[in-house]
């Protein structure tokens, strides 16, 4: 058996088997190693498409050996194998620290289930990306959705619970909006393989089921990217969470949705369509930029530094579905750079969060006053993934922030340029009163805060690492981006 | 509800019954209505009806977490197990048709068989599991 | 038949799927208890599930097991497949659903919305 | 005949449903809910999907009823009324956009048991007629969700895994495992 | 060196050596006096460097280097031109003076986190080379906001809440204006232009319509928050509550002047001259220019605290250059580049005295200097000298730059600009003359005398060759002229 030629199911499916094997591992000291030992392999997996997809182009793989489109495909392209890596990699950084157990009721005993668990999101959201067909790709949405559901109710504050239950009920609307939408893109072509669906959707546009379609899966992949006004569900769960489970999804969860509205949007519907005659862009770039200004003001005034990160994702959302809508080849790049960018500064701020509360015991602004010395490593992290929120220049986020705003003034939409620059101000505010209070304000007693251990340490140093290393050289991220969007776009 | 005699003996006779349907529906997939997930469920109502009968203790005591935890995840690695399978006899991931490397529809047979019996597993014992942990909480 | 009655014919399934679909919706949004939100989506997923059923349905078809009639019209099996999935996923979340609204039921001591947001009022 | 019987079924399960939305005990909710899947089961069977019938019956009115009772039966047994006459406004106006856009979409779609609507004529047909011979299982549901979308059985099996491991988690009290 | 390596890895070498200068002083944390040797053999070396840059400048121009940046066929360039090396050269030796100077003063005022600012100065002075050296706009941009962001931990020195207060306002005016402004400006620049490298005679002249070149023209004058135009400048003086030496480094070596510098170079390197010239947008932001130069002066003379006064004096005197860089003409520009190198001696002459006060005698306010002079002739005498030399009296440098900017607005019949350099040499003259005069004449109130005494040597040093430097660009103005003619000339200019 040629490994090589089946990477893509390997992908998936050795997490998948991984995770029941996890939940047989009795012994709790087997069953973290073997989560890790997963969470890696599928890393290296991932890693494997993408130079296998930068080589030789698309990667088709028939499931069952049927080929499309009565049988389901696996289409890996550069987009998906980017977000592959993205998602397997911050598995694979994330999982080690989950033995800590930060922020997480879970006992020895049960942790092993937490992993299975762990290990499931992940499967999903793989699961998600790599997809060719239309249905599978909900069933995996649902999948990873369920998975975080318990994930985040196994938080230790109760509130965990009800956050969960609220994620569940919204989450469960937002799948169905989306299988509404496949059954009547269904309905009309007969086929649920995305390729066919985009050669055969063509002649059928101007048919109101088609629309109907379009603008449900929208809807559905909206309430899962946490794209205001359809984020209620996020700050919370954020906030309560497990801190490696926040720092997982919130790397990983909304790009997933914001992933899905590519797709369908690119290969399934037709760009040229959807923001011509259908001018979705006129929904989603008001909507990203409402939602920029909306998070990051909000995110502003919270005292609890998870919910003001949650927050803070409200608004990159935001600028990811602007730089959808705005419809070009600069637009696209920046969303997919942005999807990628805002993982890496994202999963180290909640990972910094996770270091804090493992030595104050929460997230508090309060405690962050004169961490600056007592935690200069973690704070450090801090600063620098902040300043690539803010997009300051050598660090990831002024790179997608450039192709947004270059995008922007392509399209001619000057307005969104400088609204974009403008709500990428407000991060300065919420960032920089952080630091304020971790490096202005004294500390509160004289007890001794160490430093987080390396466990925690170096997986932020890592992430930091990468935001100013892919700010700096982007021939990775861009590179991909562009190759995608070459994809996306048909020119091949 | 455990001090009813006749529920109980009636229960004693009726459980059987309700598993060798479940087993039917299993088995009669192929032909028929039914399948591993209907089977499973059927199966999975047998041991809740036992369980509210004689009391959830003694459900515990004959399915014990592991027990339930093997059939949980047994389940699942018997299926996604026969695609490995056929990737290593050669064909793409659940490709049953290389399973029997003369008779292609033969080893199709085997592929549905084996992974039905996969469903089937899962789902009794995942819906048994659920319905004990809540019932225990409620016993309680 | 009239037109419009052959109309109503050949869209009475979906619109009564829709008609499930905004009950459960409506369940959802207003009902503050949260079994009644659960209740919620079930309904709504049977809209959903109604929906895909009935366009597999084929006028004069027969269920799609192979019998020996050689100019059998089968009903389309697809949809039923798709179906069989969904109602799956449906019960997984109704009853991780029903273990979340447990727990809260125990941390909170209620499984009514309002008190439960209440509750954490500072 | 079939299709009167159709419609009738149809306005008895909106009638249900709407019953469930309104009433306030929640064990007679749970209750109607199984005979609610009961009649949905048997339009299933009038639409020729015996298998998704079964499935219904054998959950709804089996599986999710005894869990909704044994929920139910570990808290509050009705449910509290409260006017939310914002709430409700928001909700009447976010139904009428999904029917809005459901009945839009209806009225170009391929009427109901239309032969030559694309499902039955595009891919389909493959597996009505190659699925004896390709996997020689006369039922072609099961051939289907065995075999040619597996996968995607797969996936609901481990949909199935997720669910079980997570009330596993998030109930189980350990103190009690493995004696 | 020359033959070691080409010359065009200089400026990489120069921006190189202070970096390389904070793992030593890190590692010398603990033993202060080989930090701060550590710290001036750097600046030695430096000026060393880019001597021997402004040497191979005049044998013909230094290939530019190219690195792949960060954004996709966008590559760093840094690429050495005359205007950058007078930069370059005047902050580089500003920042051996200064060092010297704060090894006394911080010192003598017994300062908390020494290494901490030495090693964020060493920083700044890093990316302030990359800002003279950048041979495009994007590498400019990004050393721009590397200076804002090493400069905010010496603003904030103190820890104290105003520190804190004025550290967010820096931040605040600083990255607002360049991200929501400047980097706008440069998109749009890149996308009308196709690129974004210095080019002489600009790269935007014929390839954008007047009114879309002239709101660019004023996205980068007010993105560049540097410069302090008004209503931008209100972060100047409130960094005042910083060490002198950090006031020095903003006044003097780098900040403001690496603003002013950007805003001379992109009027040169990406309008043009002609460009510049035929847009109405130039007149109307002269007219801000102009308003800064006088409000700022009319503001200094309401001031008592004498380092608040200094600072409104460093805003009239920024526009100065901005107006240099808008009159769009040779003159002018010598003039404005020539500015860059005598404000700088001049007004930290001033700095260095307000600090030797503060450290001598404790007194920042004007109104306490009364008969000071008697005490202090040396630093009072220094004072006098800055002052003259900014107020652009002979026998100080302060003349040739003042002469040249009026020289250009002459030469484009723009007299109105004319008055307002004569105006504001006027109102120079009133607020800062004052000073040394009350120092000098007012009697020293009774009983101070005797506590009061010079400032730390390390200071006087600092101060005598700062006030040096004044007279000396009197003397010999032509090298830097020269110099600077080139840029005008094609084969000088990036």
């Amino acid at each position: 058996m040629n490994l090589l030629a089946h990477l893509p199911a390997l992908q998936i499916v050795v997490p998948l088997v991984g995770a029941p094997i996890c939940a047989l591992l009795f012994n709790p000291r087997l069953a973290q190693p073997f989560a890790v030992l997963v969470s890696l392999v599928t890393f290296a997996i991932s890693i494997a498409l993408l130079n296998q997809v930068l080589a030789e182009g698309e990667v088709v793989y028939r499931m069952g050996g049927w080929e499309p489109p009565w049988g389901i495909v696996y289409v890996v392209d550069p987009l998906n194998a980017l977000l592959l890596c993205l998602v397997s990699g911050m598995a694979a950084i994330v999982m080690p620290a989950v033995r800590l157990g930060i922020g997480s009721e879970t006992t020895e005993r049960s942790r092993r289930l937490f992993l299975t668990l762990a290990l499931l999101a992940l499967t999903g959201m793989l699961g998600i990306v790599i997809t060719g067909d239309a249905f599978n790709l909900y069933v995996f949405l649902e999948i990873s959705s369920l998975s975080s559901y318990a994930l985040i109710a196994t938080g230790t504050d109760r509130r965990a619970a009800a956050a969960a239950f609220n994620y569940l009920v919204q989450g469960t609307v937002g799948a169905t909006f989306i299988l509404i939408g496949i059954g009547l893109l269904y309905m009309m072509t007969g086929t649920l393989n995305m390729a066919d669906l985009g050669e055969r959707v063509v002649d059928l546009r101007h048919t109101a089921p088609i629309q109907a379609a379009l603008a449900f899966i929208l809807v559905g992949a909206a309430v899962k990217a946490a794209l205001f006004p359809a984020h209620a569900w996020m700050p919370n769960a954020y906030t309560y969470a497990p801190s490696m489970v926040s720092a997982f999804f919130g790397a990983t969860a909304t790009k997933v949705g914001a992933y899905i509205m590519i797709r369908f949007i690119f290969t399934v519907f037709g760009a040229e369509w959807v923001f011509g005659d259908m001018m979705v862009g006129w929904v989603l770039v008001p909507l990203g930029i409402a939602a920029a200004f909306a998070g990051s003001l909000v995110a502003i005034w919270q005292t609890d530094l998870k919910r003001m990160l949650a927050y803070s994702s409200v608004a990159q959302v935001g600028y990811i579905s602007a730089a959808i809508g705005l419809g070009n080849k600069d637009g696209l790049i920046a969303a997919i750079v942005h999807v990628f960018n805002h993982g890496l500064m994202k999963g180290a701020l909640f990972m910094v969060m996770a270091c804090v509360i493992l030595r104050m015991g929460r997230a508090d602004i309060s405690s962050f006053r004169g961490l600056g010395r007592r935690m200069p490593v973690t704070m450090g992290c801090f600063v620098v993934a902040g300043l690539s929120m803010i997009g300051v220049p050598l660090t990831v986020g002024f790179v997608s922030k450039w192709y947004l705003i270059l995008g922007a003034v392509e399209a001619g939409m000057w307005p969104v340029a400088v609204l974009v620059v403008m709500s990428s101000l407000l991060a300065v505010v919420y960032i920089w009163r952080v630091v304020e209070v971790a490096y202005f304000a004294p500390p509160p007693d004289t007890a001794r805060v160490r430093e987080a251990p390396a466990l925690l340490l170096v997986p932020t140093l890592l992430l930091t690492v990468l935001c100013v290393a892919f700010g700096v050289a982007t021939d990775t991220t861009v590179g991909v981006a562009s190759y995608a969007v070459s994809f996306l776009m048909g020119e091949p | 509800m455990n001090e009813h005699l006749i529920v109980r003996v009636v229960t004693k006779m009726l459980v059987p019954f309700v598993l060798l349907f479940a087993i039917y529906v299993q088995m009669h997939g192929d032909f028929g209505p039914g399948g591993g997930f209907q089977a499973g469920v059927i199966f999975a109502t047998g041991f809740i009806v036992y369980g509210l009968v004689f009391g959830i203790e003694r459900l515990i005591k004959a399915l014990p977490l592991r027990i339930l935890l093997f059939g949980i995840s047994g389940g699942l690695l018997l299926y996604a197990g026969v695609g490995i399978a056929s990737l290593f006899a050669g064909g793409t991931y659940l490709d049953y048709g290389v399973l029997d490397s003369h008779d292609p529809v033969h080893g199709q047979h085997l592929g549905i068989l084996l992974v039905e019996l996969g469903v089937g597993i899962t789902v009794a014992s995942v819906m048994t599991a659920i319905f004990i942990t809540f019932a225990e909480r409620w016993h309680r | 038949m009239t037109e419009a009655l052959v109309f109503f014919m050949a869209h009475a399934n979906t619109w009564a799927a829709t008609a499930l679909l905004c009950v459960g919706l409506w369940v959802i949004m207003v009902r503050g208890n949260l079994f009644k939100k659960v209740i919620g989506l079930n309904i709504f997923q049977t809209g959903v599930f109604l929906f895909y059923i009935s366009m597999g349905y084929v006028r004069g078809g027969t269920a799609p097991i192979v019998v020996d009639d050689p100019d059998a019209v089968y009903s389309n099996p697809l949809p039923h497949v798709l179906i069989l999935t969904a109602i799956v996923v449906s019960v997984a979340t109704t009853s991780l659903a029903l273990a979340l609204i447990v727990r809260i039921r125990e941390s909170y001591g209620t499984t009514e919305e309002d008190d439960v947001i209440a509750a954490d009022e500072p | 005949m079939e299709q009167i019987i159709d419609i009738l079924l149809l306005l008895l399960v909106v009638a249900m449903a709407i019953a469930m939305a309104r009433l306030t005990n929640l064990i007679a909710i749970a209750i109607l809910g199984g005979v609610y899947s009961l009649v949905l089961a048997s339009i299933y069977v009038l639409l020729d999907a015996v298998d998704v019938a079964f499935t219904e019956a054998a959950v709804g009115a089996g599986i999710t009823l005894t869990l909704m009772l044994a929920a139910i039966s570990l808290s509050a047994r009705r449910e509290r009324l409260r006017r939310r006459p914002v709430r409700n406004a928001i909700a009447v106006a976010a139904c009428s956009v999904v029917a809005a856009g459901m009945i839009y979409a209806s009225l170009e779609m391929p009427h109901f048991g239309d032969p030559d609507a694309p499902i039955h004529t595009h891919v389909a047909p493959r597996y009505i007629e190659a699925s004896p011979e390709e996997i020689g299982v006369p039922n072609m549901v099961t051939s289907i969700l065995a075999s040619y979308r597996g996968y995607d059985t797969l996936g609901e099996t481990t949909v199935i895994f997720t669910a079980g491991i997570a009330v596993l988690a998030l109930l189980w009290r350990w103190r009690r495992d493995g004696r | 060196m020359m033959t070691a390596l080409p010359a065009s890895w200089l400026p990489l070498i120069a921006i190189a050596v202070p970096l390389l200068c904070v793992p030593l002083i890190l590692f010398a944390r603990r033993f202060p006096d080989v930090r701060e040797t550590i710290t001036l053999g750097g600046a030695s070396l430096l000026i060393v460097i880019v001597a021997l840059l402004a040497w191979t400048l005049t044998l013909g121009p230094v290939v530019p280097l190219e690195v792949s940046g960060p954004i996709a066929n966008l590559p760093l360039t840094l690429s050495v031109e005359p205007l950058g090396m007078i930069f370059a050269l005047v902050a580089s030796f500003l920042w051996l003076v200064t060092t010297i100077y704060a090894v006394g003063y911080m010192r003598g005022h017994h300062e908390k986190n020494q290494t901490r600012f030495y090693v964020f100065f060493a920083i700044a002075i890093a990316a302030t080379m990359g800002i003279a050296f950048a041979g495009d706009l994007m590498t400019l941009f990004i050393f721009y906001e590397v200076l804002t962001l090493s400069t905010f931990p010496l603003v904030t020195h103190a820890g104290t809440d105003e520190a804190r207060r004025a550290g967010r306002l820096y931040l605040g005016i600083l990255m607002g204006s360049s991200i929501g402004l400047f980097l706008v400006a440069i998109v749009v620049t890149y996308t009308v232009a196709g690129t974004l490298e210095f080019q002489h005679g600009g790269i935007l002249a014929g390839k954008v319509e007047p009114a879309l070149a002239g709101l660019l023209l004023a996205l980068y004058v007010f993105g560049i928050g540097k410069v302090a135009v008004m209503p931008l400048h209100r972060w100047l003086p409130a960094a005042m509550v910083a060490p002198t030496p950090v006031s020095a480094l903003l006044h003097a070596v780098a900040v403001v002047k690496a603003g002013a510098f950007s805003v001379l170079k992109i009027a040169t390197f990406i309008f043009g001259f002609d460009l510049l010239g035929s847009l109405t947008a130039t007149g109307l932001l002269q007219a801000v220019a102009a308003f800064t130069v006088i409000a700022a002066s009319l503001v200094a003379l309401t001031k008592d605290n004498l380092k608040a006064r200094l600072a409104y004096s460093t805003i009239s005197q920024l526009s100065y250059i901005v107006l240099a860089a808008l009159i769009a003409d040779p003159a002018a520009f010598l003039g404005g580049g020539l500015h860059i190198a005598t404000h700088a001696f001049g007004k930290i002459t001033l700095f260095f005295c307000a600090g030797a006060i503060l450290v001598a005698a404790h007194k920042t306010d004007i109104s306490q200097l009364d008969g000071m002079g008697r005490v202090m002739p040396f630093t009072f005498g220094a004072f006098l000298i800055g002052s003259l030399s900014l107020i652009g009296l002979p026998p100080f440098g302060g003349l040739w730059s003042k002469w040249l900017l009026i020289e250009g607005a002459l030469d484009t019949q723009q007299w109105i600009l004319v008055a307002v350099f004569a105006t504001s040499t006027l109102l120079n003259i009133a607020y800062l003359l004052p000073i040394p005069f009350r120092a000098f004449f007012r009697p020293l109130p009774e009983g101070a005398s005797s506590r009061l005494h010079e400032a730390p040597m390390a200071c006087l040093v600092a101060i005598a060759i700062t006030s040096a430097g004044c007279v000396v660009l009197f003397f010999a103005p032509d090298p830097l002229i020269d110099l600077l003619a080139r840029a005008l000339t094609r084969q000088g200019s990036p």
